[in-house]
């Protein structure tokens, strides 16, 4: 007992310790300096009064009397994903606070509950437990077995749930009764990449492979594996499902290495694994493209050792307008911030956190004026969407129809420039706007490209 | 030189185990701790080397001195430099050590004398001589007895305490200990034996002390306390004229103990 | 008056698991709580308490209990001691999404009644266990604990890649739902156990039926192991810890009975984990990793070891810990923002904006300071290494010293 | 099957068997990476005798014991329990054929309270199984109701009532080896191995100590080995004696006889004893 004891109490600073590492690492990606963008209020949102002779039905979360909504976000702020979902947090706290500096929703005062989840299944059903009957609506859930979890909790209180991951599944009807998608999923992502990349690059490619278990690595294999087909890519190293957490990196780098691919299809975590992956690479002397799923690659390469070789070989694709597009949306963001939040350097997720409360934000409005703002209300009107305008910062969404008519395909082919980094910028360079490949733009999308245990 | 006056210890606040106990050890003296188990002498021999605090035990009233100063606050090496070693109960050498190691061991505080001591030491138990390089643990239970009392001469104490040395050992080892004892006590340095067999220990002592239930019951030369007819009975087996009596005679109900009327 | 507890009239009423009136009382009272104030809002104060979210908790206090339970009996009474209790966690739960789950795409599953998949998830953790026994019982200490961390990490090997009854690693699957049926029926269940109805009257949500549904099996399996703990097998196993060969020349067959042990504490485990797979509802192979097994020792660690009673208590501590942490932090955070007394002192604690330097923050990314689970690591290592140096006993050593107090109180010894 | 509450005398019964002696050791020998620690052994014990083994530290008695016990194996020799080998059982096989045995050190179980150690030595002689005692239906509580009885009268007998219900390691030292007795009397031996029962104790804890060896030959009619080095005790309570030095057999008598022995003077003994 006494070894065991001992034993303990070494496995208990090792926890402290690595409770204490952690909470530095969520700032790794920020690069540069804050920008000194004049701030200009935004005056697209307008401000009504709320009717009082109008009835609005409401259940949890919105409180007339007080005139608040509350709404819950099941985040990640000391997990795996972090580093970006703190973004993604930040920009969606500076929109609802504009929101509400504007009036709110016809007079009611949006508030947010930030649960950390810490990326685990079992803490993201105490967080849904925990907020359930104080929110009218979850304004993201991050993680797609997380999300999964309580998809059926979610049904049976009649919730929405705006998952923060991209899982071709969300756009499946069979998955999504109280869930939406935004933005393209994993698998057509592979496609436009590898579509683009026959362009630039040229044809009789071949191919390293190498991801992620789960949804996010399998769903992006998927993709890869439809879109070589296609395009008459050669496949040499197929090491889908590999990358696990916390194990050494070097073989895998190495393996791709001597595969000498033209073409590195990446589908990892920018902060973890990724860097070991390609100095490991790039130490065997390997040039190729490096490409992969949008949250594997973060513009922190731009200041670390291997930044010139990481801006030589990148490509990769975005969701949502990146910090330094020329769309309305993208520009409203970047005023958004510098309005809000000063302190924070130009980072390519907030628009990710605008967007999702741009959704929200919509779907509130809607409830209100459909007088029903109950959470089945809120989720109804969501769900009601044909054609919802995001003005460049995201493609227009559509929340009715077949899943091939739902589901969204276009985004933007990135690279990464230190260049604009030290300007002031994100370090993310758009080369291509609002692009879809031919095979992506082809596909026949009916279901999951990959089913997620149900 | 050591006094102990009206020592009360309790353990873990809350059990009471030294009730006033008082006694002393004068220069040169061998002075026998007698009693049964569980009445208080390994705790008094706790209080005075200041080892209480490894068992959760804390004095609450009374003093112990030696040569004058108060000593019961101080920590246990201290203790040992002001000049009290001890021999604890069940030996506790260092088995994975070897013999010399272990006499090193006990030098630590007494650095500039060691060579001294150690002579005394092998001149004390020539038999610990062919044994030097030797793990002790694998010396016999005499031989380790003898080396635990070396180890606590090596910090050349003016007072040597020893605590039940005779356990578990054969007759013949047993007067080896007692006779080292008495040279030690010889070359100049006071003894506080603590012991069950009474019968060596009264032999050898000086003084005596009988303690029960935590405190001391009775008190005398070594002489006084032979010659009382209950320490007779209870402690040394004797009965009418000095015959030691068979166990095979011994009754089930037994008389009172004149002391504790 | 405490009555007077030795005066006992037949052996059997002092064997009795409750032998004074007092004892008696607590545990009705407690009960009483549990079952009836707490569940249906009736205790003034704490009617938050049966509220949905705290009855999630206390339903994981209750599941956490059970796999607690388990490994008091191996380590705590046998003094082996287990890191592999994830593993047969892993094992019980997968057990029971197999049996119980829906057959979905790619995975296996029979979709049998709960009273096939309950049991069955204990009975093969427990076979797992016998399974393991032998290796484990030539080696004990640091060493068993050494061979048990291997059985995680074997486990983990074997969830992230048995795809087919996983669900496949960062995927996960779902787990049977907590339900009564008879025999493969369509249609609505006898029981749900996850759907609010109307119990004689009184609304009954599906939370609390989940929660009353735990708290018996607690209840069942806590006697159980205060049973084994007084009886033959119990005796055995704690010789054996304190003193192996002694209690082989009094005629305790070691390897057996540290395989019952072993077997024992992972038919807990196993139910444990069936339970919590089925309560989360979706688990990812990642969910049984040795963070969770070290979780469990330090239930056992900061309860007390060797007390059916501390193993509860430490089960009820550590769960709630999170929670705890951080509705303190929202009530400082509250206090800090307003003024008064506390509000300064409250401020040096949580950090409330931007600019505003504190220990944990309340808008976590935004201001300064740990976040609620940093935090709450941190606290859970130092309050293990506190209870380990200053109170092996656990909660249940204070508890004792309080108790112990009061009975020679106004005297102090 | 339930044990009904009787006295000590009626549970100690037992079936008379055809053997010539009931434990022989014959021509053991023991040894560790070449020490020696027993050199051909060679003694027995009949029923209801008190035997003692006497010898200076390290001459051996323990490892007999230990031999005796199961938990080492002789490499050489036979021993003989009832007439059969009993070489290569385990040690809890032993003591279920009626071999108990205290330790030199005290060798109880810390944690565990007087009545639970006493308790313990029932576990030869119950069977119930352990869901029985899981689920405390019947048979286990009957049991358990017959194991407490018998633990209490074994308390009665040693005299510690008041000791009951504590962990046996807040005892005094002479209150832990009557404790040790105990739990091999509720083994209901027929043969009690002694190592060392009074070392550290004063004179009237030996006496109370010999006073209940003797009950306990007398009253239930063990057969005992002992082993111990108050001469006094050995000599005045053994009906025969067996010297070891070295692992070897330096003498065996009745206690006059051996106590005269050139040679037993000489490796244990010594002069003074010898004049007194």
């Amino acid at each position: 007992m006494k070894q065991a004891r001992i034993l303990v109490v070494l496995l208990a600073f090792a926890l402290v310790a690595a409770a204490c590492g952690s909470s530095d690492d969520t700032t790794t990606t920020a690069a540069a300096a804050a920008t000194t963008t004049t701030a200009a209020a935004s005056e697209e949102t307008t401000t009504t009064e709320p009717e009082a002779e109008m009835e609005i039905a409401t259940d949890f979360g919105v409180d007339l009397e007080n005139g608040t909504i509350t709404v819950g976000l099941l985040s990640d702020l000391t997990g795996f994903f972090s580093f970006l979902v703190q973004g993604v947090v930040d920009g969606y706290q500076a929109y609802v606070d504009e929101i509400n500096a504007n009036g709110g929703i016809n007079g009611l005062m949006i508030e947010l509950e930030v649960f950390d989840t810490v990326y685990q299944a079992d803490n993201t059903v105490l967080g849904f437990n925990e907020l359930k009957d104080q929110v009218v609506a979850f304004g993201h859930s991050v993680g797609s077995p997380q999300t999964l979890g309580i998809r059926e909790d979610l049904e049976a209180e009649g919730i929405l749930a705006i998952p923060l991951t991209w899982y071709s599944g969300w756009t499946d009807p069979t998955f999504n009764s109280n869930l939406i998608h935004h933005g393209t999923p994993y698998c057509l992502e592979a496609m436009n990449i590898l579509d683009f990349l026959t362009q630039e690059v040229g044809t009789g490619l071949t191919l390293a492979l190498a991801t992620f278990p789960g949804d996010y690595g399998l769903d992006s294999a998927a993709g890869v594996d439809i879109a070589t087909e296609a395009l008459g890519i050669e496949i040499v190293l197929d090491m889908r499902g590999q990358i696990l957490p916390g194990e050494d990196m070097t073989p895998i780098g190495e393996a791709i290495a001597d595969s000498g691919a033209d073409i590195v299809y990446v589908a990892a975590d920018p902060n973890f694994t990724f860097p070991g992956i390609y100095q490991s690479a790039i130490a065997k002397g390997m040039e190729a493209v490096w490409t992969g799923a949008y949250p594997t690659y973060s513009t922190g390469y731009l200041t670390a050792e291997f930044a010139e070789e990481i801006e030589r070989d990148f490509y990769g694709f975005a969701y949502v307008s990146p910090w330094g597009g020329d769309s309305v949306g993208v520009k409203e963001v970047r005023d958004l911030m510098a309005s809000r939040r000063p302190d924070l350097p130009p980072f390519d997720y907030y628009s990710e956190g605008v967007l999702e409360a741009k959704i929200l934000e919509a779907g509130l409005r809607r409830a209100y004026d459909n007088g029903d703002m109950t959470r089945a209300g809120v989720l109804a009107a969501v769900k009601s969407f044909t054609e919802l305008d995001f003005d460049g910062l995201a493609p227009p969404e559509s929340y009715v129809g077949t899943p091939n008519e739902q589901v969204q395909r276009s985004g933007w082919m990135v690279r990464f420039s230190a260049e604009d980094l030290a300007a002031g910028g994100s370090g993310t360079i758009i080369v291509a706007e609002d692009w879809t490949g031919p095979t992506a733009a082809a596909y026949e999308f009916n279901e999951a490209c990959y089913f997620l245990g149900s | 030189m050591l006094a102990v006056a009206n020592l009360e210890v309790v353990y873990n606040d809350v059990v009471l185990v030294l009730r006033g106990l008082s006694l002393e050890v004068r220069d040169g003296q061998i002075v026998a701790l007698l009693g049964a188990n569980g009445a208080g002498k390994t705790t008094t021999l706790r209080a005075i080397t200041g080892l209480l605090d490894f068992h959760a035990g804390d004095i609450t009233k009374g003093t112990v001195t030696l040569d004058g100063e108060r000593i019961d606050k101080r920590d246990p090496s201290a203790i040992v430099r002001a000049g009290i070693a001890q021999v604890l109960e069940g030996r506790r050498i260092f088995a994975e050590m070897t013999v010399d190691d272990n006499l090193r061991t006990g030098a630590y505080t007494n650095r500039s004398g060691s060579k001294e001591n150690y002579d005394r030491v092998m001149t004390l138990f020539p038999v610990l001589t062919g044994r030097r390089k030797d793990t002790a643990g694998y010396l016999s239970g005499g031989e380790q007895q003898m080396l635990a009392i070396g180890r606590a001469l090596m910090a050349d104490p003016t007072l040597l305490i020893l605590d039940e040395p005779s356990l578990g050992l054969a007759p013949m080892l047993i007067q080896q200990i007692r006779d080292i004892i008495v040279d030690i006590n010889q070359q100049g340095t006071s003894v506080l034996l603590i012991e069950q067999n009474a019968v060596m220990a009264l032999s050898i002592a000086d003084y005596g002390y009988i303690m029960e239930t935590g405190k001391i019951v009775m008190d005398g030369v070594s002489g006084k306390l032979l010659a009382d007819e209950d320490v007779q009975e209870f402690y040394l087996g004797l009965h009418g004229e000095g015959e030691r009596k068979s166990f095979r005679d011994v009754k089930h109900y037994k008389r009172r103990k004149r002391w504790l009327s | 008056m405490r009555g007077r507890p030795l005066l006992y009239t037949s052996y059997e009423d002092e064997q009795a698991l409750l032998p004074t009136w007092t004892k008696r009382i607590a545990v009705a009272v407690l009960l009483g709580f549990l079952v009836i104030l707490i569940p249906f809002q009736l205790v003034p104060g704490f009617r938050f308490l049966g509220e949905g979210d705290w009855m999630t908790l206390l339903g994981l206090v209750a599941i956490f209990a059970i796999g607690a339970l388990g490994l008091h009996i191996l380590t705590g009474l046998g003094g082996q001691v287990s890191l592999g209790q994830a593993f047969f966690m892993g094992v019980g739960a997968y057990t029971a999404a197999a049996l119980g789950g829906p057959s979905g795409k790619a995975l296996l599953g029979l979709g049998l009644p709960m009273w096939v998949w309950l049991p069955a998830a204990g009975l093969v953790a427990a076979f797992v266990g016998v399974l393991v026994a032998p290796t484990a019982v030539r080696v004990r200490g640091i060493y068993l604990a050494i061979v048990t961390l291997g059985l995680v990490f074997v486990g983990q090997w074997l969830w992230i890649n048995w795809v087919s009854l996983t669900g496949g690693s960062q995927s996960g699957r779902r787990f049977p739902n907590f339900e009564f049926r008879l025999w493969g029926e369509e249609g609505d269940p006898i029981v749900d156990l996850t759907a609010d109805s109307v119990w004689f009257g009184v609304d009954v949500s599906g939370e609390v039926k989940t929660y009353l549904f735990l708290i018996v099996l607690l209840i069942v399996f806590a006697v159980v192991a205060k049973n084994i703990q007084r009886t033959r097998s119990g005796r055995a196993f704690m010789a054996i810890r304190d003193r192996d060969v002694a209690a082989e020349v009094m005629g305790v067959a070691e390897a057996r009975n540290k395989a019952l042990a072993f077997a024992i504490s992972s038919f807990y485990a196993g139910v444990c984990g069936a339970l919590w797979g089925s309560f989360i509802g979706l688990l990812i192979p990642e969910s049984f990793s040795l963070f969770l097994s070290i979780q469990f020792l330090a239930i056992l660690l900061i309860g007390g070891v060797g007390t059916v009673t501390g193993t509860l208590l430490g089960a009820t501590f550590v769960t709630l810990l999170p929670r705890l942490v951080r509705d303190f932090t929202e009530l400082l955070g509250d206090t800090a923002q307003g003024d008064g007394l506390f509000a300064g002192i409250a401020d040096i604690f949580v950090s409330t904006g931007l600019d505003d330097f504190g220990l944990i923050s309340t808008l976590p990314g935004t201001s300064p300071g740990f976040t609620v689970f940093q935090f709450n690591l941190i606290l859970y290592g130092v309050l293990l290494i506190v209870f380990l140096v200053f109170e092996p006993l656990g909660l249940y050593g204070i508890w004792i010293r309080i108790k112990n107090y009061w009975r020679s109180w106004p005297f102090s010894y | 099957m339930t044990i009904p509450r009787s006295t000590l005398q009626a549970e100690f019964e037992r079936t008379v068997e055809e053997y010539e002696h009931l434990l022989e050791f014959d021509d053991v020998s023991l040894s560790f990476a070449g020490v020696t620690a027993l050199d051909e052994v060679s003694f027995s014990v009949d029923d209801n005798e008190l035997f003692a083994m006497i010898g200076p530290n390290g001459a051996g008695k323990t490892s007999a014991f230990n031999c005796l016990n199961g938990v080492y194996k002789p490499q050489e020799g036979d021993i003989r329990w009832k007439g059969e080998s009993i070489l290569g059982t385990r040690p809890d096989q032993i003591a279920e054929l009626g071999i108990a045995r205290t330790f030199q050190n005290i060798e109880l179980f810390p944690h565990m309270t007087v009545l639970e150690n006493i308790t313990l030595g029932r576990h030869i002689r119950t069977d119930t199984p352990w869901w029985n005692g899981a689920l405390w239906l019947g048979a286990a509580r009957a049991e358990e109701m017959a194991n407490r009885a018998f633990a209490e009268d074994l308390i009665d007998l040693l005299e510690i009532e008041q000791w009951r219900a504590y962990p046996v390691a807040l005892l005094p030292y002479g209150i832990q080896k009557r404790v040790e007795l105990g739990r091999a009397l509720a083994m209901e031996p027929e043969l009690l191995l002694l190592d060392e029962p009074v070392a550290g104790m004063n004179l009237e804890e030996t006496e109370d100590m010999a006073r209940f060896i003797l009950d306990i030959r007398e009253e239930l009619g063990i057969s005992m080995i002992l082993v111990d080095h108050d001469m006094g005790l050995v000599m005045d309570i053994a009906d025969r004696v067996m010297v070891l030095d070295f692992g070897r057999v330096i003498a065996t008598g009745v206690p006059t006889e051996v106590q005269r022995h050139p040679d037993v003077i000489r490796a244990y003994l010594g002069a003074e004893l010898e004049s007194e």
